[in-house]
């Protein structure tokens, strides 16, 4: 008896700068589509409905139209790129499509309206940089320049960084924007260099983070290099090399995925399901949460208004990111945040690292 | 006639979009003659000087220098045959100084003792092309840019030089001296096919010609006879 | 000549210079009312560039040029144009994909109503306007080769050089000025043609009233024909001036320009 | 500002204007050439990155680990490929648009770019996340003060810097250069002149896209990070300092060049604005310049004749 | 049959065909289907090109301009209506025509005129951040589109002295630095909404709004897109009327004159500067008024919505269309719009499918796939 078929979508950018993280998604949401679908207990055939959002808003919104505009399609997991999510939540509120953010750390993407179609399982900057601020304060850090870059993401960073920073009682020197493709970045860290910081902030993506770790080296600068969550991949860790990459701190929400239960399991299926790219940093929150909608549409059947529902009340649900638990705005709460540092080429969990225990230690300690 | 062709053209047709402009025209050029090709404007003149060139090929037909055929080669090995070219409307490479002109006149020439001999001789034939060698040929007169298109295809010393109308635009005083001018290349052992609408002074100083109309040659003889053709005589003496 | 001698143009001291070149050298010249003149010289003479300089399309670097009573040493080449001086370009400067009656219509920018508005919302009115200027233009055109006036709207680019030289003439005529400048018309034609073209331009004087002509050209028996006067020069500087037959024997003319027989 | 301080200020300029200017130069070579933009210029830079950055995986894999042949190997077949790169699109897609309006050679290149850039990204192995290119030269450093001046950055700037020379003599100093010149101003006529068309135009772009690849691999040494979008912004940058510097001769690419490598360190540290406006002031000054030079810094002699 | 009756059926027939052709182009999804028809419609095309039918049809055409005008609208209505409650087919619609207004001013500038103009989406974007800071106003939202253009026209008369000085590639310099400089300020000051964008409410005319689907029954509701559709689609005709207009009148002359000899045109008094300026200013003006509606009908706006690639995308819509030709700038806007959205199916591939698909139209289509032809003054009318 040939089950029903139900569709779902996934939207993240699939070309240009940032596309490894969305092709990473891309394949961990349909990793849960596809073990979903090998589960003989499931009640529906589904299928992954895919899209490109290019990382433009215009184009974000075209897609999400589309995707919200098809009766046929159940629930979304959608969006890293926060200017894009921010263009399309209020179409998935005009067609009841239940979404679930699945990268962008934006906090107005469910913050800055009261859709009850929106959730993220994963946590917004202001978590993250809360955490982060705390933690680098506590390593005696006292003086920091920030570099980020001029969208979205780097500003909203540099922004709840040097908040957090400034009530931990740290102190920015300088504050650079840089736009997202710049090469060049001797003229700002030759200025870093003069004010001697302790730390180096960098807000933005593995690229840029690339060539700033690398351009530090350059000029001589020997401050401690800490970045966001957007670095958080072994491609930064393979761009810059393994002897650059040590001891560079990074934060992310969410447990560490082999420390879960189910994380174990994700990282063996993904490495068996033989997708030729990598999951990346935000692959099992894109995978936590197609596997959440997935169990909605298995649980209340396929029907967007029920889904809704049935995602509004979810609490301390498992998933491999931890549990899951959204709050009135469809956040998740449970944002445990992530400690990394860079240890002989891997990111390790601070706690499990050497430089936790003393043996190592930052630059600058 | 007595001497070899050094160059002939065997029944070519040719055509710029769709029709043709050339219909089957047959000549020849006879080394170390001068030969000229007469007629009215749209004839076809310039069009067979193209297909000589390689510029417009030919349809149909052959095209020969010292019996061998040139129809399908590219321009630059039709050039290395020994032929060169005074293009109609001069053609001065306008971006660059009177000197650099010349100097491609001779690009298939490697040394530089034998251009220079050369550059000099041009130099002695049009001293203000000496006066003027660093301006840029575009912004020169008229008539200056005749000088130098004149003096660049002297620069290649070919076997065969083709004219097109280089008295266009050149003064009467210009003109005269133009003609001499061919007649001392001739005299050099350079055959030469002009083209020109001057006919008294063309025919003054070439051995043989042709006349052409709308596509076809309509009228050939030596010069002598083509000046007493009363046809051509009523058709084309002003 | 039927009308009174009123001067239309007038040079004084005109002067231009190329860096080290001086193309024209105070040159002196009037031209009177319905007059043909010849302007004669050497290659690289300076003929062209008093066309040039007269046109606006070059600044003088002295002297002045009066034209109708008007100083118009500096003004720019559209006001020299509505000033009533139109001309003709040594290399023929015509837009090849525009059709031929487009490029009679760019001669005849002053008398066609330019407004935005009109343009756009009388459609009426423009209509007519364009009828109307395609009748003038064909009439033109006829004169000079009945076979073009029925292609009024064929690209220019598909014609032969010598009706493209035609149509350049048309488009300085079209807008009835006072001047008309015409830069070597006859390069490359035969005499037969020479001839035609000559007698079609005397035709239009007749119709176009108080036309004023300079013309430059190399062909002396041209010159011979039309000229009422003529300038040569050289060096930049007049060095003769006259009717041509006079101007012919000149023994400096004869040596810089002529060459004796 | 201290002296230290500026000098550094000033190498780190001199560095980013070598790199713009070798960029710059491809420019204005095509230009010269076929008066056409080829806007896949940093596009192909970044393939001959890559190009080279695989010569240096292979040579380690096969064992070869001398620095110095490394790099030697790496800049011969990173500048070979890309030559032959730029000749291969000049014969299929330059050449057959010769006669389209010269925009439509711009739209195309402009689509090959995308599909270097897409290519690369899709079918090199993790081609979408930044690479960490070798440093193949001697990384000595001499410190005064703030001052830092490492030795690879010395060869570098020496290097560019010959590259340039070596060009602009090619250019106006050999038959070569005179035959492309030629072939800039009318195509047919330097046939007439006997000089082989196609031959030439497929020479120039590969000369352009050699040196292309040549400063595509010192990007890579100098930042040693090498990304499949490091073209795109290159490419818009070289073209513009090619523009403000004049299209004329290779001098306004070097000037033009140098001066947005300027304009950005300015921009980024002496401004009493913050950094982040630093692209703003820089491309505010181009048009500035470009309104006050309408042809550029070395404004081309004007030939045209009325 | 007569010669007219044959030239009326032929359009009709080709309006019908190319309404059937862009339902089926547009409703299909699946990646074969796509090709197979692109592959179908280009043997079509060059098929017919062959056998001389093109020429044909393109003489039936030009005889018969009024009724091929009508025709093509009642086609796109047509198209229109057999997606009226389909939300994403209508939104492509109207992006399409939204489009088609923005690169008829680019038509304006370099097409006709000659002035390149690399910096489409920056104007394009100041008719977008004209209606998002304007929405929330009182402002009457036909107002505000008309404002988009009036504001995009002056923030580009900034430009007019440097685009004035230069010509060919220098100029186009002065609006690539001019496009990224506007992304970039954007993106960096923060008064404009800065990188996250900007809301804009919905159109609203006279109380009705338009981001409300229209119930016509029970079982009929028309989706809001199409709201936007139909004020696009009156917004393209006025453009394409406007467009004519210039074309067909002495003011489209001075445009091919100042394009095409400067020199020449300066001689017969023709005033370089006023039409360049009038171009130009024109031309960004088309640009506002679609940008803003644009915004308005997708809700929100960020500033990498007007990068670099943008302007590119509008610029490669003239020249695939070919310069200055109106008919090709509306068949290559649906191409460059849509063919991506259909390329979605093989995701990260599509771009670089996308870009071959264009080198390979290029290469066969040097001069755009509807070259612009002479100009014909009063339709039909040869003197
Ligand atoms: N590029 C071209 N494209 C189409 N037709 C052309 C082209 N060049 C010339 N023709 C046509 O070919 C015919 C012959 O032209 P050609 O230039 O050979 O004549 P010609 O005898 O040299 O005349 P002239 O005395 O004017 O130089 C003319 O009718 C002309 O219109
Ligand atoms: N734009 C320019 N730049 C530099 N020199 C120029 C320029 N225009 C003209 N000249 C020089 O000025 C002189 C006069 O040129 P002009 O064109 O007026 O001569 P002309 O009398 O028309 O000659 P021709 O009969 O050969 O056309 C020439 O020597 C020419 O080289
Ligand atoms: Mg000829
Ligand atoms: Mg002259």
């Amino acid at each position: 008896d040939a089950k029903d078929k139900v569709k779902v979508a996934f939207i993240g950018p699939l070309t240009g700068g940032v596309s490894a993280i969305g092709v990473g998604g891309r394949n961990s949401a349909e990793l849960a589509v596809q073990l979903r679908n090998a589960d003989p207990d499931a009640k529906y055939e589904y299928e992954l409905v895919a899209m490109d959002s290019e990382c433009k808003p215009n184009v974000g919104v075209q897609v999400a139209t589309k995707v919200a505009a098809d009766r046929s399609i159940i629930g979304l997991v959608g969006h890293y790129c926060s200017a894009v999510a921010m263009g399309a939540v209020d179409i998935y509120h005009k067609f009841n499509l239940p979404m679930s953010v699945w990268g962008a750390v934006l906090p107005d993407v469910t913050y800055g309206n009261d859709y009850k179609e929106i959730h993220r399982v994963n946590g917004t900057m202001i978590n993250q940089n809360d955490v982060a601020a705390k933690f680098m304060a506590e390593q005696g850090y006292k003086t920091w320049v920030i570099i980020h870059d001029t969208t979205d993401y780097g500003k909203g960073h540099n922004k709840y960084f040097s908040e957090y920073l400034t009530q931990n009682g740290g102190e920015i020197l300088a504050d650079f924007g840089v736009p997202a493709d710049q090469q060049d970045f001797t003229a700002e860290l030759t200025k870093a260099k003069q004010l001697n910081p302790d730390v180096i902030y960098f807000g933005g993506l593995v690229p840029l983070g690339v060539r700033v770790r690398s351009q530090m080296e350059k000029l001589g600068i020997s401050a401690q290099f800490q970045g966001v969550s957007g670095i958080k991949s072994d491609a930064f860790i393979e761009g810059v090399g393994t002897e650059l990459s040590e001891g560079v701190v990074s934060f992310l929400e969410g447990a560490p995925v082999d420390k879960l239960p189910g994380g174990q399991y994700f990282t063996e299926k993904y490495k068996a399901a033989g997708f030729a790219e990598d999951e990346e940093a935000y692959g099992p929150f894109a995978f936590a949460a197609m596997s959440l909608i997935l169990d909605g549409i298995e649980e209340v059947g396929p029907n967007r208004k029920k889904l809704t529902k049935y995602l509004g009340d979810i609490q301390g649900h498992d998933s491999i990111v931890g549990k899951i638990s959204f709050d009135d705005h469809g956040q998740n709460t449970v944002a445990a945040i992530t400690k990394y540092v860079v240890q002989d080429g891997k990111w390790v969990v601070w706690e499990d690292s050497e430089y936790a225990t003393g043996a190592r230690k930052l630059a600058g300690k | 006639m007595a001497t070899a062709s050094a160059l002939e053209v065997r029944d070519i047709y040719a055509a710029y979009d769709s029709a043709d402009v050339l219909e089957g025209v047959s000549l020849k050029v006879p080394a170390g003659k001068i030969t000229c090709l007469l007629g009215s404007n749209g004839a076809g003149k310039s069009t067979i000087i193209r297909a000589i060139l390689g510029l417009t090929p030919p349809r149909a037909g052959d095209i020969l220098i010292d019996g061998q055929s040139l129809v399908g080669l590219p321009t630059h090995k039709i050039i290395s045959a020994g032929i060169a070219c005074i293009p109609e409307g001069r053609k001065v490479f306008p971006k660059m100084t009177v000197v650099d002109n010349l100097r491609l006149g001779g690009y298939q020439e490697n040394t530089e003792a034998v251009l220079k001999d050369r550059m000099d001789q041009v130099f002695e034939i049009f001293p203000r092309l000496k006066e003027r060698r660093n301006q840029l040929a575009g912004t020169m007169s008229g008539g200056e840019q005749a000088m130098v298109s004149i003096g660049r295809g002297l620069m290649a010393a070919p076997k065969v030089l083709l004219i097109d109308e280089p008295s266009l635009g050149l003064s009467p005083l210009f003109v005269k001296e133009n003609f001499n001018i061919i007649k001392r290349i001739n005299d050099q052992g350079i055959t030469v096919f002009l083209v020109e609408q001057n006919v008294h002074q063309t025919l003054a100083i070439a051995h043989y010609g042709y006349v052409m109309s709308q596509g076809r040659v309509v009228a050939e003889g030596t010069a002598q006879e083509l000046s007493e053709n009363k046809e051509v005589h009523e058709a084309y003496f002003g | 000549m039927a009308q009174q001698q009123e001067t239309v143009l007038t040079f004084r001291g005109l002067t231009r210079r190329f860096g080290g070149v001086i193309a024209l050298n105070k040159f002196d010249m009037e031209l009177t009312n319905g007059q043909i003149l010849g302007l004669i010289g050497p290659n690289g003479s300076g003929k062209t560039t008093s066309f040039n300089v007269l046109t606006g399309i070059y600044e003088a670097n002295g002297g002045s040029i009066e034209f109708l009573g008007q100083d118009i040493t500096s003004w720019p080449a559209q006001k020299v144009y509505e000033a009533g001086v139109a001309r003709t370009f040594q290399r023929s400067r015509l837009c090849l994909e525009l059709s031929i009656f487009d490029n009679i219509m760019i001669g005849n920018h002053k008398r066609l109503n330019q407004g935005l508005l009109f343009n756009i919302f009388q459609r009426k009115a423009l209509k007519e306007q364009i009828q109307e200027n395609h009748e003038e233009a064909r009439k033109l055109l006829k004169i000079f080769d009945p076979a073009l006036a029925e292609k009024m709207f064929d690209p220019v680019g598909s014609l032969r050089m010598i009706d493209r030289r035609r149509i350049e003439i048309c488009r300085a005529l079209i807008s009835h000025p006072r001047l008309l400048l015409l830069d070597e018309p006859s390069a490359g034609m035969t005499h037969e043609e020479t001839r035609e073209l000559m007698d079609d331009i005397l035709e239009v004087r007749e119709m176009i009233d108080g036309l004023s002509i300079i013309l430059v050209e190399h062909e002396m028996g041209m010159i011979e024909r039309v000229t009422d006067k003529c300038i040569v020069l050289n060096f930049g500087q007049k060095i003769c001036e006259g009717a041509y037959r006079d101007v012919a024997s000149d023994k400096l003319v004869q040596e810089a320009y002529l060459g004796g027989e | 500002m201290d002296v230290g301080l500026l000098g550094q200020f000033v190498v780190n300029g001199m560095m980013l204007g070598m790199m713009y200017a070798l960029v710059a130069v491809g420019f204005t070579l095509f230009f010269g050439v076929l008066d056409v933009i080829k806007f896949s210029h940093g596009d192909v830079l970044m393939v001959g990155t890559f190009a080279g950055f695989s010569t240096y995986l292979g040579m380690t894999a096969i064992g070869i680990d001398n620095a110095f042949i490394q790099l030697i190997g790496v800049l011969v077949i990173s500048i070979g490929s890309m030559a032959i790169l730029g000749a291969v699109i000049a014969r299929y897609l330059v050449l057959p648009l010769k006669s389209a309006p010269p925009l439509n050679t711009l739209l195309v290149t402009l689509m090959l770019g995308t599909v270097l850039r897409e290519a690369i990204r899709l079918f090199y192995p993790d081609g979408s996340n930044p690479k960490h290119f070798p440093a193949l030269l001697p990384t000595d450093s001499w410190s005064l003060g703030s001052f830092t001046l490492r030795s690879d950055s010395v060869i570098l700037l020496v290097g560019g810097l010959l590259v340039i020379v070596g060009v602009n003599m090619l250019i106006n100093r050999t038959r070569l250069g005179l035959a492309i010149r030629a072939v800039a101003q009318d195509e047919e006529t330097a046939k007439c002149m006997g000089i082989n068309f196609k031959m030439i135009v497929l020479l120039t772009f590969a000369l352009g896209s050699g040196v292309a690849a040549f400063a595509g691999v010192m990007n890579g040494l100098y930042y040693n990070e090498i990304n499949f979008g490091m073209g795109l912004l290159l490419g818009v940058i070289g073209f513009s300092a090619a523009i403000v510097g004049g299209l004329g001769n290779i001098y306004g690419a070097i000037l033009g060049g140098f001066l947005f490598a300027g304009l950005q360190t300015l921009g980024a540290v002496a401004l009493p604005f913050a950094s982040a406006y630093k692209d703003v002031f820089a491309f505010a000054v181009v048009i500035a310049i470009i309104a006050w030079r309408p042809t550029g810094l070395i404004a081309e002699k004007t030939s045209e004749r009325v | 049959m007569t010669q007219s009756l044959k030239d009326k059926l032929v359009i009709i027939l080709l309006a019908a065909v190319i309404a059937a052709f862009s339902i089926t182009f547009i409703a299909i999804e699946e990646q074969v289907e796509i090709f197979a028809l692109l592959v179908f419609a280009a043997a079509l095309v060059l098929g017919g090109a062959k056998l001389g039918i093109t020429a044909s049809i393109a003489q039936s055409l030009a005889r018969n301009e009024r009724l091929m005008n009508f025709a093509f609208i009642a086609a796109t209505i047509a198209v229109v209506f057999w997606f009226r409650e389909d939300h994403f087919p209508l939104l492509m619609i109207a992006t399409v025509l939204l489009y088609v207004i923005a690169c008829c001013g680019l038509n304006i500038q370099f097409g006709f005129t000659g002035v390149v103009n690399f910096a489409g989406a920056a104007f394009f974007g100041v008719g977008c951040y004209t209606a998002a800071v304007l929405g929330d106003t009182s402002v009457p939202l036909l107002l505000v589109i008309l404002l988009g253009g009036i504001i995009a026209a002056i923030v580009g008369s900034v430009l007019i002295i440097p685009v004035l000085r230069t010509r060919g590639h220098y100029a186009a310099v002065v609006t690539i630095a001019f496009g990224l400089l506007f992304r970039t300020f954007l993106e960096v000051n923060d008064t404009l909404g800065g990188p996250q964008g900007l809301g804009v409410s919905g159109m609203n005319l006279f109380g009705w709004d338009f981001n409300n689907n229209i119930e016509i029954s029970e079982n009929l509701e028309i989706s809001f897109y199409m709201n936007y559709v139909v004020l696009a689609l009156i917004m393209v005709v006025l453009t394409f009327v406007l467009m004519r207009r210039i074309e067909r009148s002495w003011i489209g002359l001075n445009f091919d004159a100042v394009r095409l000899d400067e020199t020449a045109a300066a001689c017969f008094g023709i005033n370089i500067k006023r039409w360049k300026i009038v171009a130009f200013t024109l031309g960004n003006f088309l640009a506002g008024t679609a940008g803003a509606l644009y915004a308005m009908m997708l809700g929100f706006i960020a500033p990498s919505n007007f990068a670099f690639s943008d302007s590119l995308i509008l610029v490669s819509i003239v020249l695939l269309g070919g310069m200055g030709s109106l008919w090709g700038t509306i068949l290559a806007a649906g191409l460059v719009v849509l063919l991506p959205e259909k390329l979605q199916v093989i995701q990260e591939y599509r771009f670089l499918i996308y870009a071959v698909v264009m080198i390979l139209i290029l290469l066969f289509r040097p001069q755009g796939i509807l070259p612009r032809g002479l100009r014909a003054y009063i339709p039909g009318w040869r003197g």
